[in-house]
């Protein structure tokens, strides 16, 4: 462990160096494109200093490291505020799967190299608007074209898309087979002709999803990155692969020192916040439902450590944070009554109330909603039935829409 | 009062529904949203036209003689379409308080401009996190009203705000006329209240009743606009339970309405059982207006309908997956609108700590 | 409603005569057998007295008043703790199922007299182990036999069957067609030859429900109260009335009084727990419960005065109420801490927090668990669809076990 | 000490395990419940014979000089199999204080037979509804130990208590052997724990420590009971996910299991997260003794544990319908368990208060 907090040290010095220029106070008021701008420029710099693809092989421009080491800079970098948000579904999920499953090596070390260095962004086309949770049932469709595809449907939910030079997608290969196994997986190039991208605005008042459609986008067979059919596996994968990254037991809104600060400044009944039981209850179960997330995390670290493979209950992590988040924001507002109603729609998630709140409902349905994450827990872990599913083994051509 | 509505109160419950309805503009609300200091004039010039700004006013000041009932029926069709002007709740609660006043002439010159609803007031009694502190800081002297009060409902808009403040050392209502440099209008979650900070410097200012039974009328004047406000809230829960309902009937995803998973299906149950316990409340509190039990009634509607207004909004936006949570969807508007409610007339906790006092004598 | 008040006084008036031969305090210690001898002697008064079957026909030996009178009766009743409650069931629904389906009605009116006064009593036979919440499930046969019917299977949750003299039953007279439409309702004579009771203890230590066997028990056609194949409807009927039979905000629990006399002798951190945050939070959210669900009763209560037919969410009263009694209950033998550790098997449900506590879960069970409830209310009120039910049309007899 | 088990950390388990199974006897458990002050001999000798009583005490008195982790193992063993005898928890909370005595001879009378676990000793610093008073009424005087102790666990049996009390004006921990007439045994809902009033007059008594080290070394002694507790609380509530579970998987209702049904499989998952969360406090406060952020740690673990296994109860019951209420099923061994685990040690209120005390500086 003391290689590891050694290299936390060195990781703390240098965000500490370029705080000033890339960090919380830097972005406080920008509007999206200039933020996006500095996280371009900050990215540029992450990969000089060595930062950046920290647990990803060398021969693909990464610094070869293990996980605990790039868990160890987010857990740094976070606390600074930098503006990593726009790549993080980039490095996450599309480059880690074209690395692994992307043909033309050179070509693929290509796009690695500029993704790290924030020069381009890659999205993930999962979501539809006929799909929601259930992704299996998508109806975007790729139909054989010369040496091939054409690509055609809409997309939905896509994070940073407008600003996306790439992104990873599945689309339906062959409608007259069970819906699981008519998909195949692609990468796209969002700029080629036939791509539109819509932005939509969510209830916070910001736009970083958008609608995409696809209208006989061409697409070459280099651009399969799964066998035809076989599009449903790689997207598992991609999904897997988005549970194990950073986790937060704050549910991504504000710490709870944070609660405790703004509690100290108000009054319930003349009387000072943190002496009713109300409040000490709030704190006391948030306390103790957090500490307990952060324990199975590190459980998780040293197990990874220790060369073994952690147990499901990694999953847990966002269905109960997000939802605790969600009271606690509640309970913020209401605390401080007629002095909290003013709202900033550009102030940090993670530092006020307001927007914690607001936002929160997009957390609790992002990535696995919560009933999609019981469900999972419920079946993988506990092996208790899935639910009825009419559509199951009927060919999806065939499923009554 | 009795708790089954008559005749004419089905009559104005289904026709303040149908105009509620009729005069909501979901992009205009939405616009509402990112304009500060601005209110849905459409439904404000609806209000009036139908007269619901004169229901509970007596008729000697332009008023129908009505009660809180015929009130918080309307204000349930408001919540239900979120309507955009917060006037029906704050000059009723002022209303109430002019009338205790001794000054006729006082009466004459802002009852029927209330009634007519051609005049807005505001009911400033919360200071800090109190919506009605013991001593509050706000002084009215003979050189005139001197204080702060943060986050006034209608704050924005209002002539006229019925001011909780200390007079002589004793706790009075005073009414002062508001001067656009007395206030401050609050950029919100949910723009269309009017919040706006209230600064008096030696301002005028009447005395409108002073010592206990002030205490006594601040009191009823909060339990009404609470019950007021629970009816709305109870709307609002109502409206979102349905459109759950229906989303959850004809959203498929595997194969079937996502209204057949037990997850969903319970989940728009357990609303009806909240919407049902707030609504009897609601109409429980109204048919007590007056009575020594008013309070109790009042506290009792106001924590179950806050509950179930801020759970229906969690949970229809849940029910709804992704897209209940864009703007478009407009469920949010829903969901500003529980979290601002729930926060005028006084916090759960607030009225929590005065149901118990009311049940055992013990104060927090 | 003046009426009404004077027919409430009186009520008062008379049970407070006898409060001290049949009422609370007389009854303190005494085993369930000696209670039940009380409680036959009870009825007996109270039929004397013209409290008996206030809301059934004259011609019945009923009293011919109404639904009002009968609730405003049952109210003063329960406030004296009689021991009316072994003929709950008996007078709830078989009865007044006999009166609507009995053939000869000079024996049925016999029966009648007799469980009015506390002579007989009749048991409701619907539950069986495969059957649970799914009543149209059960096995329970009765195969044609001469003129008449032979019954053979197993009876489960029959409230008091050991003290009872007769039963109504719903069994299953063709296997052939789908579940709902194979079933008949007949009465049976609970001391024929071939029915067995055999009590159930329960996790309060009480045993008051029963498994019933039945080994080839003669029935006369007569004994029928359906058409044959026609029992479900029947059944249902009796279900409908359990739902109207006298409702308690309290869940059948301690008033909320007794929790705050309780909490004034309490302290919590070495404060007065009433002046806690956490247990004024609980007073009263459940005040503004309790108070929603007796305006919802009232309203009811009214609307039949004038003759409108009550709105369904008095469907809401057992769900919420039992429910919250069982939180109630374990937050005030929380606060009494290590002075609340005792425990007396015999003190009254309704005055005890630990027999509140220990008997709840079988409240939130009998007469409909809660998930029932909840699927009633989406599905009848809600018009949410059905649970997926793959035995739905599907002959019994072909349906997997 | 590590969040991960070493080998031989996870021997004792399944073994504790094993052996906690092995001689759970449902048939003696639930007669237990209607005996007076019995417990279960089965389990205590197995438990003894496994060097369970050991395993926390130094070598030098006969211990086996393990630490808090390796009794947690065991005690959430022994809640898995709702074990009929108190005595693993309060023979340790007594021992961990008599380690802080300066007196050796009374460490060297009673040190081993708590190891071997052949004496039996309770840990008595409630009053009234406190766990821990800060200013006890019982006095220790050159008289000797005067003062009444409601519900002591294990007091119908043990031998020896120690005592929270007043001497000389200052906290302190007492050590005091009981005589039959001091204890009033009770008959509770959970009969195995040995709850017992326990009445000093003027009884014989060693000062053990005084102080605020002895209220430091209260505050730590009750954590550490509570840490034991709470692994058990977290036994407890593991095997009724999983009987819960079992039962979802083969009960059949509308021709098909009931864990197919969203209500049931979504409350078993919920389960599973309580579960998870208290497991990975418990680990944590336990391989925090001796730590200044071992109260906190404690806090959280007792906080989440208590919650999973009332959770639990209710919810394992509720799965198995009318089945789950009967004597029979013997699910009430849990659900009574629960609620006497939740109180020993000091209820939820009383552990958010310490949590947050220790967090904010702020006292209730």
């Amino acid at each position: 462990m003391t290689d590891l907090n050694a290299y936390r040290e060195n990781a703390r010095a240098w965000l500490a160096s370029v705080a000033d220029q890339f960090g919380r106070d830097a972005r406080r008021g920008l509007a999206v494109e200039d933020d996006l701008a500095l996280g371009r420029r900050y990215m540029a710099a992450r990969f000089d200093a060595g930062y950046a693809g920290i647990n990803w092989p060398v021969e693909m421009g990464g610094q070869g490291l293990g996980h605990l080491e790039k868990v160890g800079f987010d857990g740094e970098e976070m606390s600074f505020g930098m503006p990593s948000g726009y790549f993080g579904i980039s490095l996450g999920m599309p480059v880690p799967i074209l690395i692994r499953f992307g043909e033309d090596k050179a070509w693929v070390k290509e796009r690695v190299l500029a993704a790290l260095k924030g020069e381009e962004i890659w999205c993930q086309l999962f979501s539809e608007p006929a799909g929601g949770s259930d992704l299996a049932g998508l109806r975007t469709k790729a139909v054989p074209d010369g040496n091939g595809w054409s690509l055609t449907g809409q997309k939905l939910w896509t994070s940073w898309a407008q600003y996306c030079d790439y992104g990873v997608i599945v689309a339906r290969t062959d409608p007259t087979v069970p819906k699981h196994k008519g998909l195949t997986y692609f990468w796209v190039d969002m700029k080629a002709p036939g791509v539109e991208v819509r932005p939509i605005k969510l209830a916070g008042g910001d736009s970083h999803v958008n609608e995409v459609f696809f209208d006989d986008v061409k697409l070459t067979d280099a651009q399969r990155m799964s066998p035809v059919g076989g599009g449903f596996g790689v997207a598992m994968t991609t999904l897997m692969i988005e549970r194990y990254v950073a986790t937060d037991s704050g549910g991504f809104g504000p710490h709870l020192d944070l609660f405790i600060d703004m509690a100290r400044e108000i009054e319930v009944g003349g009387k000072a916040a943190l002496e009713d039981g109300r409040v000490r209850s709030a704190i006391a179960r948030n306390y103790a439902m957090r500490s307990g997330l952060e324990a199975i995390t590190r459980r998780a670290m040293l197990m990874m450590e220790a060369g073994m493979v952690p147990g499901p209950e990694g999953s847990l992590n966002k269905l109960v944070a997000v939802r605790s988040r969600q009271r606690l924001s509640e309970l913020a507002l209401d605390l401080q009554g007629n002095t909290g109603l003013a709202f900033d729609a550009h102030a940090f998630v993670k530092e006020d109330w307001a927007s914690s709140w607001l936002n929160a409902p997009t957390g609790r349905i992002a990535g696995g909603a919560d009933e999609m994450l019981l469900n999972t827990i419920a079946e993988k872990i506990l092996g208790l039935p899935q639910d009825h599913r009419p559509d199951k083994a009927v060919p999806f051509n065939q499923i009554p829409a | 009062m009795s708790l089954l509505y008559d005749e004419s109160q089905q009559a104005i419950a289904s026709e303040s529904r149908r105009v509620a309805d009729a005069c909501a503009d979901k992009a205009r609300l939405l616009a509402l949203l990112e304009q500060t200091g601005d209110y849905d004039t459409a439904f404000w010039d609806s209000a009036r036209e139908q007269g619901w700004t004169a229901l509970a006013l007596p008729e000697a000041y332009g008023g129908l003689d009505l009660g809180l009932v015929d009130l918080g029926i309307v204000a349930q069709a408001s919540g239900a379409a979120t309507a955009g002007a917060p006037f029906l709740t704050t000059n009723y609660g002022a209303a109430q308080a002019l009338l205790r006043s001794d000054d006729e002439i006082l009466r004459q010159r802002w009852l029927p401009p209330l009634a007519s609803g051609e005049a807005f007031a505001a009911v400033a009694f919360a200071e800090g996190q109190s919506p009605l502190p013991d001593r509050p800081t706000t002084r009215l002297t003979t050189a005139g009203l001197t204080g702060e009060k943060p986050g006034v409902t209608a704050g924005a808009q209002a002539q006229i705000a019925v001011v909780w403040a200390l007079a002589e050392g004793e706790p009075a209502l005073v009414l002062a006329e508001l001067r656009d440099e007395q206030r401050t209008v609050i950029h919100g979650y949910d723009n269309s209240r009017g919040y706006a900070d209230l600064n008096f410097a030696a301002a005028p200012a009447s005395l409108i009743l002073k010592g206990d039974a002030a205490l006594d009328l601040a009191r009823d004047v909060l339990a009404r606009m609470a019950v007021v406000t629970a009816h709305e809230q109870t709307g609002g829960a109502e409206a979102l339970m349905f459109i759950a309902r229906d989303y959850a009937v004809t959203r498929k995803a595997f194969g079937q309405p996502i209204g057949a998973f037990q997850s969903v299906k319970h989940r728009i149950a357990e609303l009806y059982a909240l919407v049902e316990i707030a609504r009897a409340n609601c109409i429980h509190a109204a048919s007590r207006e007056g009575q020594p039990d008013f309070l109790k009634a009042a506290a009792a509607a106001r924590l179950s309908a806050t509950e179930a207004y801020d759970t229906a909004a969690r949970d229809c936006v849940q029910v709804h997956g992704g897209i209940g949570v864009t703007w478009e969807s407009g469920l949010h508007l829903h969901m500003r609108r529980a979290r601002s409610l729930a926060i005028e007339q006084g916090n759960t906790m607030w009225w929590e700590d005065l149901l118990v006092s009311q049940l055992t004598g013990v104060a927090a």
